[in-house]
């Protein structure tokens, strides 16, 4: 940043650096929405300060306020939310009572702000450059004049390649990665004191979150920001801050360096957290509390006989092509030399020969990066998805030559069922709990399981733990992980040989996922399954799987045992993979 | 985005996939109006024809063919830009239409940007303050203004504002006896006589088109305001502008460059659909304040089984409708960049 | 066309007073002396009324743009309004004329003074041409000028510059007035043939929008829709120049505006206000209203005879006593009109036309009526009305329907949209019950019964066939009224008229018009458009 | 986001057991709220009931029949015998505004239940399958909406004739796009949904998925439509009738009456075309304010 920047904007309100040596004091800040349901408190009594160039990690689950909390301390709260009590003070500045125009100065140049969803968070229609400009200018950081060349300097700044081109792109042109820079250069542009980073990472791949963070890190140091970060990930938090609150139903349970927290967590809740949080070395059932009672397997399967040397699935050469548009021809294409834009694909390749088998009671990993075709692929074993060529062998069947449209009333439908990555979307919101359940059992059940269906499904609730007087709920009354467990139900509801998990719990808080996970290799044994887990994340498919598979770019870069293929990857790749992943410092056993 | 010349020829594929819908018009309305049960032969030979003479005319009008011939005979006319005589004014379709459609379209914009100018911030303030009486407010006024049939809110401003008050000029036509109207350039009076400098004309066109203008606007503010309430209120919930707001941005900047210039998208969309639909609602305005447009000339047509004017009428709206669509898509690919006028 | 403001008087004050869009001005303040502005409900379409197409509005371009051989006189009503004599023919562009001694032509001998409007003089060729368009063109025209027995070209013969000659093909007392009605008018064929071309030798494209004539006044703007500019043609010589120089005539669709203009003095004139108005606007100040008996029109009842019940004389006798003859009168026509019920005696004592038939609202003696028929618990019959004339005859119709339930006649109302009405009605005179119009231009019950009582004939939309009505109406339709033979056929055919009532008589109508108390010289005439011939402003 | 925040936080609405008499408390208590929440909704929906039992029991509450003519008492203004004055017949006004009642609802009713069942279908089944049903019932539906809509509508009534049913007809013929294409947008962005998926997974078959998973849950958007045509239904039969299109008289309509009566406003008969004309904009208007209320009923999300 060159020096004249530094010194164009920053008059007025020079934090009083005699009063404290925090940046930020938060004392008893309680915050309160009014909703129809009366006042409900989002924020209780929460406390916490932090230091000159100090990284605080806010660490909890959905619902727990730290979202809340950061927005209170911008006061950006929606209309229905206020501050009811309680004091924050910013270098000397009493944010709680502040003028609307001095927050308005505040927010941007003293204190900023990264959102998770970088793509949403920047205005569509806008040229990135122009909304780093907005900023600058608002707050004097820079003139008609020099804007231009400033916005690029920033872009530069947050390692944009080609920033001169890249001023002139929209959101949408842009990687999600990218656009997170873009959302950084806005928050750092005008040099703040502070910055908050509210789970800025959410939905980008590992690698992605990797350089995002590492760069957050970089600048902020460079240039002596403090940081907040607010995470509902204990490891990502643990590796990149200095100290860690953990919230709670609006409430602070514990605060502390991040390398004592994890050495000596003092709050139930916070043991819980860390315990559930996947890492190296811990087994499945770690993940849950000490004091969890170990599940009683409801009716042991005897163990089932298998034709011998037949794989369950067998995929060999699948392929899929999607259609590309045909490309606009350009003015200047045509002018080109005669080598015609015949050579153009015209499809895409989603899937390229991808092999893989599963055994008879076996789960398999498929990982890998967004956009890499785990779901395609998923979706055409599943069967809801023609291939464009290559054959998926099912129990001995070729099921790959059904048709997807008449396979929903295949007798080899109920075999194969899948559940799905979010439990939200997954579930009809018209039906309750017991219709979803039900569904497949009155589709594809005979007359029998019809007259049966009532005892079953409540058999089902409890296979999965669902209390019963759950069942008459619709979805929206459902909270994520009951709504994983009725998903669930329905998903083993006719005994399927092979079930797909979607990244079933990437949606879940940590503690609800220890839970669906250890559920889920419950229902494995009992039930006799196998297991397809389609995942982005290493950490959580080692815990289940047997095998991996990584996939890039539609192809398949390794196959391999899980712990082999942890401790030892073949490929660059594989290796990258696995180095992004935060690591939290060890638990004290 | 993409290089002017493939803008261009996705204009021209757009044209093309309006054509079909063109070709239905002209298919439906030729239907249509030949199960119309007047006789137009025996409206044409006049008042005191004998069998003989409505035969003839009959003939020379090609209606005692076969209906398929008869469609084919007036594909060929079009194909020619012919689109026959109006029986009842006794002028060329063609003609009558392009004299009248500025009148109506003069109307109509104006109406229009009156509504707009009313409702958009009505629907801004709104959405700024949901929940509250101004919204309210604002939700019972538009409501209140598309309840109303609009030749009964005419028929009431001209009660109140010409014959009780006195305030309003003489609701007939564009322009009062005791003004020329202006040489055509635009064909839009107010325009015309600006151009030309004669403030006095232009000043009594605009008293003419305001009590009119004031008709059709109040029945459009419901479906804008609305639209921009909405998009509006999406608009502010969603993260971009928390973002803004971090960043310190005034209030200007997020509601107006921000904000409002998303929310627009919608609304242009909307405005498209209520331009066409006033058009169409024209036709009872028209006919209060005796507006020579094209309105007030179709449902004359109607009634007296007026083929050639009703095919006329009918094909020269979908052509405008057409158009109207096409320049809201281009409109909406220059706003939001997202957008490709070739998806 | 001059484009700045043609009436420029006070520009500086109109733009003072125009600074607001709403500000208050009244445009008759703002319409300089000498200019008349009327307003009118129907639509001007064509300035040619031989055209084909051509409508009943369009009939005053050629009142007061053309001249005809002959024309009426002007008389006085009781009331001192002006309204034009069909006793009396006057000259027009003929100064004389007579019948040669053979009884089997008519000789006219045109003024010399005559002169178009571009200054030419009238020349018999003109009167030549126009009389052989006028039977040409075919449509109303031709029917028009084959009522007074003028069907062919050989009959005009243009003797010299001033002399012209109709050879009769029958002596009939139709043919002098047919001569003044709108149709035979004349044209400046000079100019009309220069336009003219072979497929079009009437030049019916160049006079269907432009005037060439040397009428009272000249066209100067047309908006076909808006409004017609009538200005003073300096050089007419068929009577005294009009009292002023400018006619506006503006269409204005909407009657409640109509009154509203003439009601605040916007206007000077709204021609044709309805019956209700007429008689309101009659009380307010400023404001007069002239209200004239339409001649030789009747508003009727016309039971079909082609539907069954009809064609038993006591079911139409019957229907004629259950109509409740005074509530329609005074809702129907407020009042304005002449009662065409209530009739003294079964049969005419003179032959004025129209007269009151021998009906009254009597239930009793219509049920008796009724039972004498095979009808006598009614039966089923929808009532027809004519939707662009819905405001007399959407109130008569319900009063009718709610009378006929009274005898067990259960009506639908159809209201047949204008379009439609003439076929269905006229033409194919399908429509059982309906209410009718019609009027004859010529002044004679003979005409009247030709039109409205012959089978066959456009206006027995009753399907009404007589053979003696046939026989005394084909003797009287040409004798002179001086006969002696005449009246007693015509008692007769009144006779059986009221006997068979195939046609049930409601009122004669007025035709009403509201003017500023300032205009003069507003003259009714049978045609039933604008005559401002005589329109004068005092003050101007 | 913070919607989920304040779910979890606040705790879900405790709902009691299973049973459905709670459950329809639940909802009666989310009815109940959304009405005393927005006073306009709460005035809407009275005014609905109101409408409703004048077009059931119209002919029982009128104080006069609606047909009967009395020329002694034409054009009488309103006073305590005739509240809403009388007509140029000597009919009751206020008898023939409450019986029209019925008349217009029926209209309205039937033409957006027409257009809603055949838009609805078609919409979906484009929606859904896409191909070529969704580009030949499109391009039927350009050709709908290129026309001048009231126009239409004028020549399907006077090309078939001014009954009832064809101006029911042509209504709903001029309704039919917004339904079939509000129908095509809600189904074919649920087509692909998690549920839909789950649905086929759970053997399904297309056609059992369009109607009994996805058609349901694109109701909540076409009821708002719904609402709001039947206000413009009666517009739009208003507006035929004025131009002479309408039904026939003697049947009172609010449409007829007002054009009827709007003849006579200059000459100080207001009430003819004011209190007809007051009763088709309250009924317009309750219809309109009724969708807003409808929407905050079945997805209280959207007003936000």
């Amino acid at each position: 940043m060159s020096p004249d920047a530094t010194n164009f904007g920053k008059t007025i309100m020079e934090p009083d650096k005699k009063t404290s040596k925090n940046l930020v004091e938060v004392d008893n800040l309680t915050v309160e929405f009014t909703t129809r349901n009366g006042i409900v408190q989002a924020v209780s009594d929460v406390s916490f300060h932090i230091a000159k160039g100090e990284t605080l990690g806010i660490v909890g689950e959905s619902g727990s306020g730290k979202s809340v909390t950061s927005y209170a301390l911008m006061r950006i709260l929606e209309a229905n939310g206020m501050i009811a009590s309680g004091d924050m003070v910013y270098g000397g500045i009493d944010l709680k009572n502040a003028s609307n125009s001095t927050m308005r100065e505040i927010r941007g140049r003293e204190i900023s702000m990264i959102f998770q969803n970088p793509r949403a968070a920047l205005n569509p229609i806008r040229k990135v450059g122009k909304q780093l400009e907005d900023v600058m200018r608002q707050h004097g950081f820079a003139t008609r004049q020099n804007a231009k060349a400033k916005a690029i300097e920033l872009l530069k700044m947050v390692r944009i390649n080609n920033p001169e081109d890249r001023y002139h792109s929209y959101p949408h042109e842009l990687s999600g990665g990218m656009c997170q820079r873009i959302v950084i250069a806005v928050a750092i542009a005008c040099q703040p004191r502070l910055l908050i980073a509210d789970e800025p990472t959410t939905g980008l791949d590992v690698t992605t979150q990797k350089a995002v963070l590492d760069l957050v890190g970089e600048l902020t140091k460079a240039q002596g920001m403090s940081t907040i970060l607010i995470t509902h990930d204990l490891g990502l938090a643990s590796a990149y801050c200095d100290r860690l609150i953990v919230m709670e139903k609006g409430r602070v349970v514990e605060s502390a360096g991040a390398a004592d927290m994890f050495a000596r967590p003092a709050h139930p809740y916070t043991q819980k957290l860390i315990r559930a949080t996947p890492r190296l070395g811990a087994d499945i059932r770690d993940l849950l509390p000490e004091d969890a009672e170990p599940r009683t397997p409801s009716e042991p399967k005897a163990p089932a006989v298998h034709p011998e040397g037949q794989p369950l699935l067998q995929v060999t050469d699948l392929v899929k092509d999607f259609p590309l548009k045909a490309p606009v021809k350009k003015l200047r294409d045509m002018f080109k030399t005669a080598k015609a834009p015949d050579d153009e694909p015209t499809v895409f390749r989603a899937v390229d020969t991808l092999n893989m088998t599963i055994d008879y009671g076996e789960s398999v990993g498929l990982v890998g990066e967004s956009g890499c075709g785990k779901s395609t692929t998923s979706s055409m074993v599943m069967r809801l998805l023609d291939p464009t060529s290559g054959s998926i062998v099912f129990d001995g069947v070729d099921i790959g030559a059904m048709p997807a449209k008449d396979f929903a009333t295949s007798e080899y439908r109920s075999k194969l069922q899948m559940v799905f990555q979010d439990p939200t979307d997954s579930l009809n919101p018209r039906f309750t709990a017991r219709q979803s359940i039900a569904d497949p059992l009155f589709r594809l059940g005979g007359p029998e399981v019809r007259r049966d269906a009532d005892r079953r499904v409540a058999r089902l609730a409890d296979m999965v733990g669902l209390p019963k007087s759950l069942l008459e709920r619709f979805p929206h009354q459902l909270s994520g992980g009951q709504k994983a467990r009725v998903g669930i139900a329905r998903a083993i509801a006719l005994d399927p040989k092979l079930l797909i998990l979607d990244e079933p719990t990437a949606a879940l808080d940590v503690s609800v996922q220890a839970v669906v996970l250890n559920l889920l290799l419950d229902l494995k044994d009992e039930l006799d399954m196998s297991y397809l887990f389609v995942s982005h994340d290493l950490n959580v498919v080692r815990l289940l799987c047997e095998k991996v598979v990584v996939m890039r770019g539609g192809r398949i870069e390794e196959t391999g045992e899980t712990e082999a293929l942890m401790s030892n990857p073949q490929t660059e790749y594989t290796r990258m993979l696995l180095s992004a992943i935060p690591h939290p410092p060890e638990m004290a056993a | 985005m993409a290089a002017p010349t493939s803008r261009l020829s996705t204009i021209a594929r757009r044209l093309g996939q309006a054509l079909p819908a063109l070709f239905g018009v002209i298919v439906v309305t030729f239907l249509l109006t030949r199960a119309l049960p007047g006789d137009p032969a025996a409206y044409f030979a006049g008042p005191a024809a004998d069998a003989k003479s409505i035969a003839q005319i009959r003939e020379s009008l090609g209606l005692d063919r076969p209906l398929p011939e008869q469609f084919l005979l007036y594909l060929k006319d079009l194909a020619r830009g012919e689109m026959g005589n109006s029986i009842s004014t006794g002028q060329p379709v063609a003609e009558e239409l392009i004299r009248r459609l500025p009148a109506s379209l003069e109307l109509t914009f104006f109406a229009l940007l009156l509504s707009l100018a009313i409702a958009v911030p009505m629907g801004v303030l709104a959405a700024t303050h949901p929940g509250k009486p101004i919204d309210h407010i604002c939700r019972f006024i538009v409501t209140a203004g598309v309840s109303l049939p609009t030749f009964f809110t005419g028929l009431a401003l001209v009660f109140v504002f010409y014959y009780l008050l006195g305030w309003a000029p003489s609701p007939l036509g564009r322009l009062d006896f005791a003004y020329v109207s202006p040489p055509t350039v635009t064909g839009f009076y107010v325009i015309d006589a600006l151009l030309i400098g004669d403030l006095e004309t232009a000043w009594a066109a605009l008293a003419q088109l305001t009590l009119p203008a004031i008709t059709l606007a109040l029945f459009t503010l419901a479906p804008l305001a609305r639209m921009t309430r909405a998009s509006m209120l999406q608009v502010l919930s969603s993260e971009f502008i928390r973002t803004a707001r971090a960043a310190g941005l005034s209030g200007a900047t997020v509601l107006g460059t921000y904000a409002f210039r998303n929310a627009v998208l919608p609304v242009i969309t909307t405005l498209g659909m209520v331009f066409s639909f006033t058009l169409g609602a024209n036709v009872l305005v028209e006919k209060v304040f005796a507006w020579p447009g094209i309105g007030s000339y179709a449902v004359e047509a109607l009634v007296v089984s007026d083929y050639a004017a009703v095919q006329g009428f009918v094909l020269s709206m979908a052509v405008l409708f057409v158009a109207l669509n096409l320049v809201i898509d281009i409109l909406y690919t220059l706003i939001d960049p997202r957008i490709q006028l070739d998806d | 066309m001059d484009r700045r403001k043609f009436i420029k008087t006070a520009g500086a004050t109109a733009l003072s007073a125009n600074v607001l869009p709403f500000l208050k001005f009244s445009t008759a303040e703002a319409a300089p002396a000498g200019t008349a502005v009327v307003v009118i409900g129907q639509t001007l379409n064509s300035l040619d009324l031989h055209r084909k197409g051509t409508n009943r509005p369009s009939y005053q371009i050629s009142v007061n743009c053309y001249d005809r051989l002959v024309s009426f006189g002007t008389k006085k009503m009781p009331d001192g309004s002006l309204s034009y004599d069909y006793s009396v023919l006057k000259p027009d562009l003929a100064e004389s004329w007579e019948q040669t001694a053979d009884g089997k032509s008519l000789i006219f001998k045109l003024r010399a003074d005559a002169v178009f409007s571009d200054g030419s003089p009238v020349t018999a060729a003109d009167v030549k041409w126009s009389l052989d368009r006028a039977v040409s063109l075919g449509g109303f025209p031709a029917v028009q000028m084959k009522a007074g027995s003028l069907i062919k070209p050989e009959q005009f013969v243009a003797v010299d510059e001033k002399t012209f000659k109709i050879d009769l093909i029958r002596p009939s007392k139709l043919t002098l007035p047919d001569l003044a009605v709108p149709v035979p008018f004349i044209i400046n064929s000079k100019v009309a043939k220069e336009h003219a071309t072979k497929d079009d030798p009437w030049a019916t494209e160049y006079l269907h929008r432009n005037v060439a004539g040397s009428g009272a006044y000249k066209v100067t703007r047309w908006d076909p829709g808006q409004q017609l500019v009538y200005e003073r043609n300096e050089k007419w010589t068929s009577g005294p120049l009009p009292g002023v120089k400018r006619v506006i005539v503006r269409e204005v669709p909407s009657g409640a505006t109509r009154r509203a203009l003439i009601e605040r003095g916007d206007v000077d004139m709204s021609f044709g206000v309805s019956d209700k108005d007429a008689k309101e606007l009659a009380e307010k100040k400023g404001v007069s209203v002239v209200a004239t008996p339409i001649e030789n029109c009747i508003y009727c009842l016309c039971p079909n005879l082609g539907f069954e019940p009809f064609q038993d004389k006591k079911v139409r006798q019957a229907v004629a006593f259950t109509v409740p003859y005074e509530e329609i009168f005074k809702v129907a026509a407020y009042g304005q009109g002449v009662p065409m019920w209530g009739g003294k005696a079964a049969s005419p004592t003179d032959i004025s036309w129209p007269q009151p038939f021998p009906y009254s609202t009597n239930i009793e003696k219509a049920k008796a009526l009724l039972a004498e028929t095979k009808y006598k618990d009614g039966f089923e019959v929808p009532l027809s009305i004519n939707l662009s004339l819905a405001s007399w005859m959407e109130p008569a119709a319900l009063l009718i329907q709610e009378g006929l339930a009274k005898v067990g006649i259960k009506t639908t109302i159809e209201k047949i949209p204008g379009a439609n009405w003439r076929s269905q009605a006229l033409v194919e005179k399908k429509l059982p019950l309906h209410l009718e119009n019609f009027g004859g231009w010529l002044n004679y019950p003979d005409y009247y019964f030709f039109w409205a009582y012959l089978k066959g004939h456009l206006f027995n939309s009753s399907n009404y066939d007589n053979p003696e009505v046939a026989k005394l109406v084909d003797e009287t339709l040409h004798m002179e009224v001086s006969d002696p033979a005449y009246a007693p056929k015509i008692k007769r055919l009144l006779e059986i008229a009221f006997d068979d009532v195939p046609r049930i008589p409601l009122w004669q109508p007025t035709l009403n018009s509201a003017m500023s108390s300032k205009l003069t010289g507003y003259e009714y005439w049978f045609h039933r458009q604008l005559d401002a011939r005589k329109l004068g402003k005092v003050g101007a | 986001m913070t919607e989920t925040t304040l779910n979890a936080a606040a705790g879900l609405p405790e709902i009691d057991e299973r049973s459905l008499g709670m459950r329809i408390k639940t909802q009666v208590k989310h009815i109940r709220y959304v009405l005393t929440s927005n006073p306009v909704t709460l005035l809407a929906f009275t005014l609905f009931v109101m409408i409703v039992i004048l077009g059931i029991f119209g002919p029982w509450i009128a104080p006069y029949d609606p047909l009967a003519t009395n020329a002694s008492i034409a054009l009488q203004p309103p006073s305590w015998s005739h509240w809403f004055g009388t007509d140029q017949l000597g009919r009751d006004v206020l008898s023939r505004v409450i019986v029209a009642t019925r008349l217009d609802l029926l209209i309205s009713v039937c033409a957006v239940a027409i257009s809603f069942v055949a838009g609805s279908v078609v919409g979906s089944i484009a929606g859904y399958y896409g191909g070529w049903f969704d580009k030949i019932s499109g391009r039927f539906i350009d050709t709908i909406m290129a026309f001048p809509l009231f126009v239409l509508a004028m020549g399907i009534v006077a090309a078939l004739g001014n009954t009832v049913e064809n101006i029911v007809y042509a209504t709903a013929i001029i309704n039919l796009p917004f339904y079939a294409r509000v129908a095509r947008a809600e189904v074919n962005i649920r087509r692909n949904a998690g549920f839909v998926q789950a649905a086929k997974l759970s053997g399904n078959s297309d056609a059992r998925v369009l109607a009994c998973h996805i058609f349901p849950n694109a109701l909540p958007p076409m009821m708002v439509q719904i609402s709001l045509n039947m206000g413009w239904a009666i517009l739009n039969a208003a507006g035929l009738s004025f131009i002479g299109l309408g039904v026939r008289p003697p049947t009172p309509e609010w449409g007829i009456m007002v054009a009827e009566g709007a003849n006579f406003i200059v000459s100080g008969e207001w009430w003819m075309a004011i209190f007809p004309g007051a009763a088709l904009m309250l009924a317009v208007f309750t219809f309109n304010l009724l969708g807003d209320g409808l929407r905050d009923i079945v997805d209280p999300r959207q007003r936000t």
